[in-house]
């Protein structure tokens, strides 16, 4: 990066004299986007970790859950009260708000979805789309009844720390967000790949029909594949909670960004979701370093309906007739 | 059997006959138009208790005492801060709840809509604080605002930074504007583009974000890289909370940030982001230390007290509570539950005493557009969790920190 | 030039060879049976014909034209019509409905539709059937339907996909029947997909054989069957060298 | 079937009366937006209920045509009746460019693509200002300006009962244009196309051809509810390229019975005064419990009467008619 003495903190060089002007203006330049596109990296992982779980449910049961981000907002206050009355460390809480979670996806599936799957055979996305909207406007707000509007965070350990390493500030509450997320998303994929029940999943989703054939009990798939989605989002919350806010609408800001991700990494496919997450990470953290933020966002859309048309099984999907 | 009849029949007359008297005293019936579903729902909530506790405080002292004592009654409708349905509940209000006026929206686009209604129905409509010039410009009989218009805020908020430069020889060259991309947002940010170059202060970044985006890092490294003397920031509360943080995470360090009221001065914004906001600027209409007149302590101590979870008032919260008032007068000077003869009164009044002078300059009085003649505005800048007022020096009473100290000399 | 070619045709998902370097060619008139054990690729030739799948390798020429890579709508409009293998009837319309729709393809006029589609019904012996929803049919009735809708469309050529599949002894008889018909009366030249033997001997003028996406025999119905590929084919190894 | 014809000749009647009974304005107003709603509704019934295709984006024409009429009228003084049918042509084009891509596309992928596209529009609407001589003033939305008295070249009336006769007379057109469509030729094709695409396309039909000619004559009814919307609030803003509005229209049409004749008029007629009310009544006091009550009579719908109200009422009724017969 040329020899210019890149000075901590302020971002001009101490003597402008000494460093020659263009050697300056570029080195800022080029930190800019080393900066931009890791944050967009680290925030594009927990994006698509939260995708993960929608993933898991659109990818197996084919259901287009519009609730997502209700749920996510529920696993947001869980964790939030966990720290709150428990004073646990955030990470540690995000187990005991992944068990609760795990239920709590369990019986949505089992009180709202399954009673639509049982009667057609394959769910018009209509009927679903509409139902899962009107539990979003029922859970955010009852929320907003219970816990007020107020905007909440929580102070923890991670707050406000940040690492610097060669001029560049990394949070520490995302960073330690984004490798805990990929650890999970292994163990998610070991989890479908290696155990039967992982197995049953990835069965029913690639043919209901012939999984039901095979002995597998698709209602009960689905319900732990939604307890399962709910863990993730359990997981998901802990890791955002400590540098994010919690409100009752909060959910809003990730649910078609979720669909986008889901889509974008293929139905399904759980590395997919967590890799489509990091790109649109990227897209929006370095996009707006160029173009005004608002159309960064239009563009995320276009990219979505262009991958919707051209490769409807997302990027990393496979291409199955 | 019969004189239970008659015991009974007599209980039954004395009781209509109390209630008949209660009755006497009519009501005078005012709606009130704020947010209280939906991101806003906080910010309404502040806003309704300075109108209750505006209306408790002169109901006690007797009420409207040229309508022989009758009583202000508000009636509450919710925009859930959408501009279509500020305008079906306004109508809803004056048709089938009849009030004789109207106060309220809060969202610049709410009041922008509603008072075109109150306007086709001739009813008085006071905004208490929205900002867009427009709500005031288009020759409206029937809309009354007290809160300075938009444009004129980024005038002060540049005037405000020239006026740093020269007291603190740190002047500002590049300043940049980041905005929530809504109808206040961009109001504010037109308003800079137009002042801005009359003192030579150049704009480095010029960025409005989507509401309800769920990253600020984008943004704010674009704010870092475009090295600002003084970066002026407009978002509701939720982006506010995220802004600071993400600034704080990435050292930005300019001269100074300037907040424009709204998200930066909504108490729970401080609640939550506690000792970041230190030595963070605020464009505000109002706050708890000026000193131009006792009223604006006497009566924060009393709402403070009053109220169940003992806070201040906020600027918009304050503008609510001397807009009770600012009614309280017209209905007094007008003297009639006629809305013409209150809109009269709210073109003619000129207010030099009582509560409503809790707002920093006198007298008030509309012009004939209905604009508050003399509004201004005050910057105030955070110091342990305080509002406390630095500019302009006439009513304010601290000495502002300029330039800001870096985020790692922090402690 | 024939009635109807298939040149070179090739076919694959992936890495499986559905379809593996087809030659087959059909005169005006014929009634050929194509047969094959289970999955040698029979539908999906079918679904490539009708321009449901696009072929990787190959021509498909119908009197002259190649069909590779236009759109089933079209194909149907060039004069080739088809059933499907599993019902499709449009279930909210009625049957005289699903009969029309299907008429539109060749005349615009409601009148003259209907008059047609009542034509073709009484011809299947569905009219009393007319104004009942398509989906209170009983299969048979379904599958007739199938047929009445392809001959709505006045095809040339008729792709049959398993039509007798799932009839009693006597519907198969009424259905070889009016099949035959359909080749006298109407001229239609028909390519039919079966499994039910007897029927394929008494109803094919030559049977084609495929087998694992290529043909393995062809010829009339008494000599391919007594072709000792095609009964290895069918039956397995350790009975092919009778 | 009677059922189709007495249910609405009855209903125009008592729609025709209803302004010399109900004389309060604010009820005017409520059975105003019952019957915008319901032309709405009955505007995507054309592509979702005749075609099938359960579009997701029908708020982009609508936020189009209330656009284009404004602007139209503001800056070059077009009478917005006129403006009215520019804005649905255009509407028309712009749905050929969203029918194209997302018609490709089948059950939840097409869902989700016409919903994104209520987001793109919705953004470039708030971020887009002053283009040329036109302001489209961003996010604070663009104010209709304000003339006095009765005048159809404004489209604007100081009594409503303008505004109610004309939005019913938009009603019934679309009645009929749907009930001429069902009818005709283009209707079968539709209802084949809805049934089973593949089978449609085997016996000729060009199925994407069919599916955006629907769509733009949707599109272009669509936008002219965006006009009416505009002149009567007098008002627009980019929150009307809302996917929340595309559902709620999307509702209506189910919550009736999706594909009937008067399905959305029923779905307006018992859905629109719920949301008014729940709102009036109990959202100043109550924040939100309005919206806990419209969420759960979508979820009761959806969970026990996914075709609508009028398919099993028609079936029992055609069952009662059938045996008779």
């Amino acid at each position: 990066m040329g020899g210019a003495k890149v000075t901590k903190g302020r971002w001009r060089a101490k003597e402008p004299s000494k460093v020659h002007c263009t050697e300056r203006y570029e080195v800022a330049y080029v930190i800019g986007f080393i900066e931009a596109t890791i944050s967009g990296i680290l925030m594009g992982g927990l994006y698509g970790f939260i995708a993960v779980s929608l993933s898991l449910i659109f990818g197996v049961a084919k259901i287009v859950n519009f609730a997502h981000g209700a749920l996510f907002m529920v696993a947001m206050f869980l964790v939030y009260w966990i720290l709150v009355l428990l004073k646990v460390d955030p990470y540690l809480s995000s187990l005991i708000a992944a068990g609760f979670l795990f239920f709590f996806g369990y019986f949505f599936q089992r009180l709202f979805i399954e009673p639509i799957l049982r009667r057609e055979k394959e769910t018009a996305p209509l009927t679903v789309i509409l139902l899962t909207s009107g539990l979003m406007m029922i859970i955010e707000n009852v929320a907003l009844l219970l816990f007020g509007a107020d905007y909440r965070t929580v102070k923890t350990g991670y707050t406000g720390k940040v690492w610097e390493i060669a001029g560049l500030f990394i949070a520490q509450p995302r960073m330690i967000g984004f490798v805990l997320s990929l650890v999970l998303i292994l163990l998610l994929e070991l989890y479908l790949r290696k155990t039967n029940l992982g197995r049953a999943i990835r069965a029913t989703s690639q043919d209901r029909e012939a999984a039901r054939l095979m002995g597998i009990d698709d209602y009960r798939v689905y319900k732990i594949t939604f307890g399962v989605g709910g863990t993730m989002l359990g997981f998901a919350a802990a890791f955002l909670v400590p540098f994010y806010f919690v409100h009752p609408a909060v959910g809003e800001l990730f649910v078609l960004k979720s669909f986008v991700i889901v889509v974008l990494g293929g139905l399904g496919s759980i590395t997919g979701a967590f890799l489509a997450g990091i790109i649109v990470g990227i897209i929006e953290s370095l996009g707006a370093q160029f173009i005004n933020s608002a159309l960064v966002e239009s563009l995320i859309f276009i990219i979505f309906i262009g991958c919707l048309v051209v490769k409807p099984t997302g990027l990393l999907g496979k291409q199955r007739e | 059997m019969k004189t239970i009849g008659i015991i009974l029949l007599t209980f039954f007359c004395v009781f209509y006959y109390g209630l008949g008297l209660t009755y006497a005293q009519q009501e005078v019936k005012v709606g009130v138009l704020i947010p209280l579903s939906g991101g806003l729902a906080v910010i309404g909530e502040n806003l309704q208790m300075a109108h209750d506790f505006a209306v408790k405080e002169i109901n006690e002292a007797g009420g409207i005492k040229s309508l022989n004592g009758a009583k202000i009654k508000l009636i509450y409708a919710d925009t859930r801060g959408d501009s279509k349905i500020g305008m079906s509940e306004a109508e809803r209000l004056i048709l089938r709840e009849g009030v004789v006026a109207i106060m309220g929206a809060f969202q610049s686009s709410v009041s922008y809509t509603s008072t075109e209604v109150s306007e086709k129905y001739q009813v008085p409509y006071l905004v208490p604080n929205s900002l867009m010039d427009a709500i005031t410009e288009r020759g409206l009989k029937y809309t009354f605002r007290v809160e300075r218009k938009g444009s004129l805020w980024a005038k002060d908020q540049i005037d405000f930074i020239a006026d740093m430069g020269k007291a603190t020889g740190k002047s500002a060259r590049t300043i940049g504007v980041v905005y929530e991309s809504t109808d206040m947002g961009q109001a504010i940010a037109k308003g800079i583009r137009k002042w801005a170059p009359e003192k030579g202060l150049t704009i480095g970044l010029d960025e409005g974000y989507p509401p309800k985006t769920s990253d600020m890092t984008p943004v704010v490294l674009k704010m870092k890289r475009a090295n600002l003397d003084v970066v002026i920031l407009n978002s509701y509360t939720s982006d506010a909370i995220l802004l600071i943080r993400t600034i704080a995470d990435q050292r930005v360090n300019p001269i100074a940030f300037l907040g424009s009221s709204s998200g930066y001065s909504d108490p729970s914004f401080i609640k939550e982001v506690g000792k970041l906001a230190e030595y963070f600027f605020d464009l505000t209409e109002w706050t708890t230390d000026l000193k131009h007149s006792p009223l604006v302590q006497q009566k924060n101590a009393a709402y403070k007290k009053w109220n169940k979870d003992n806070r201040d008032f906020n600027g918009g919260a304050a503008f609510c509570y001397a807009s009770t008032y600012i009614l309280y007068e017209a209905l007094e000077k007008a003297a009639s539950y006629d809305p013409k003869k209150i809109r009269d009164a709210f073109a003619t009044i000129k207010i030099t005493k009582g509560p409503a002078m809790m707002i920093p300059w006198t007298p008030i009085e509309f012009d004939a557009e209905g604009q508050a003649k003399g509004a201004r505005m005050l910057v105030v800048q955070y110091r342990d969790g305080q509002r406390r007022s630095v500019w302009p020096a006439e009513i304010a009473s601290n000495k502002p920190v300029w330039p800001v100290p870096k985020w790692e000399e922090r402690k | 030039m024939a009635f109807f070619e298939i040149k070179a045709l090739q076919k694959q998902f992936g890495g499986l060879v559905a379809i593996r370097d087809l030659n087959m060619s059909i005169e005006q008139g014929e009634i050929v049976v194509l047969i094959g054990p289970n999955g040698a690729g029979k539908t999906t030739l079918f679904n490539v014909i009708t321009g449901v799948y696009v072929p990787k390798r190959g021509q498909i020429l119908f009197k002259g034209r190649n069909l590779v890579g236009m759109g089933p709508d079209k194909i149907c409009r060039r004069g080739i019509a088809r059933t499907f293998q599993i019902v499709k009837p449009f279930h909210t319309l009625t049957v005289l409905d699903n009969t029309k729709v299907a008429a539109f393809c060749r005349i615009k006029s409601h009148e003259k539709a209907t008059q047609t589609s009542i034509g073709i019904l009484q011809f299947l012996g569905l009219e009393d059937k007319a104004h009942i929803p398509a989906e209170h049919l009983t299969l048979t009735q379904k599958k007739k339907l199938e047929l009445a809708r392809a001959l709505a469309t006045q095809p040339q050529f008729l792709l049959l996909d398993e039509t007798l599949a799932g009839l009693n002894a006597t519907e198969i008889e009424s259905m070889i029947e009016t099949v035959r018909k359909i080749r006298e009366e109407k001229g239609v030249t028909i390519l039919a997909v079966e499994h039910v033997m007897r029927a394929v001997m008494k109803i094919s003028d030559r049977v084609v054989v495929i087998d694992q996406g290529h043909k393995i025999a062809e010829g009339p119905p008494e000599e391919v069957v007594r072709n000792p590929e095609v009964i290895k084919a069918y039956l397995g190894e350790e009975y092919g060298h009778t | 079937m009677s059922w189709n014809r007495t249910f609405p000749a009855v209903a125009v009647s008592v729609a025709v009366l209803f302004p010399f009974v109900m004389r309060d304005p604010y009820f005017l107003h409520a059975a105003i937006t019952v019957l915008l709603f319901a032309f709405l509704a009955s505007s995507w019934n054309i592509i979702g209920g005749l075609a099938g295709q359960h579009s997701f984006g029908h708020s982009v024409f609508f936020g189009i045509g209330a656009y284009v009429s404004t602007i139209l009228f503001i800056y070059w003084n077009v009478p917005p009746f006129l403006g009215m049918i520019v804005g649905g042509i255009i509407a028309a084009i712009a749905s050929i460019g969203i029918g194209y891509p997302c018609f490709k596309l089948r059950g939840p992928y097409f869902a989700l693509s016409t919903l994104a596209f209520t987001e793109i529009f919705r953004i470039i609407a708030t971020t887009t200002e002053q283009v040329g001589p036109v302001d489209f003033k961003g996010a604070a939305g663009i104010l209709i300006p304000f003339r006095p008295g009765n005048s159809f070249v404004n489209f604007q009336f100081a009594e409503k009962a303008y505004y109610y006769y004309i939005i019913l007379a938009m009603l019934i057109l679309i009645l009929f244009i749907h009930n001429w469509i069902e009818k005709s030729r283009w209707g079968l094709y539709l209802a084949a196309i809805r049934d089973n695409e593949d089978a449609a396309r085997s016996i000729g039909i060009n199925a994407r051809r069919f599916k955006i000619l629907a769509l733009m004559i949707s599109a272009f009814f669509g936008a002219m509810a965006g006009t009416f919307y505009a002149q009567f609030f007098l008002y627009i803003e980019p929150i009307l390229f809302s996917s929340a509005l595309s559902i709620e229209i999307l509702l209506i049409a189910i919550v009736g019975g999706a594909g009937t004749l008067m399905g959305p008029f029923l779905g307006s007629l018992i859905l629109t005064p719920i949301s008014e009310l729940t709102r009036t009544y109990l959202g100043g006091t109550y924040a939100g419990v309005q919206l806990i009550i419209y969420g759960g009579v979508l979820v009761a719908v959806m969970m026990f009467a996914p075709q609508g109200i009028i398919p099993p009422l028609a079936k029992r009724y055609r069952k009662l008619f059938e045996r008779r017969a």
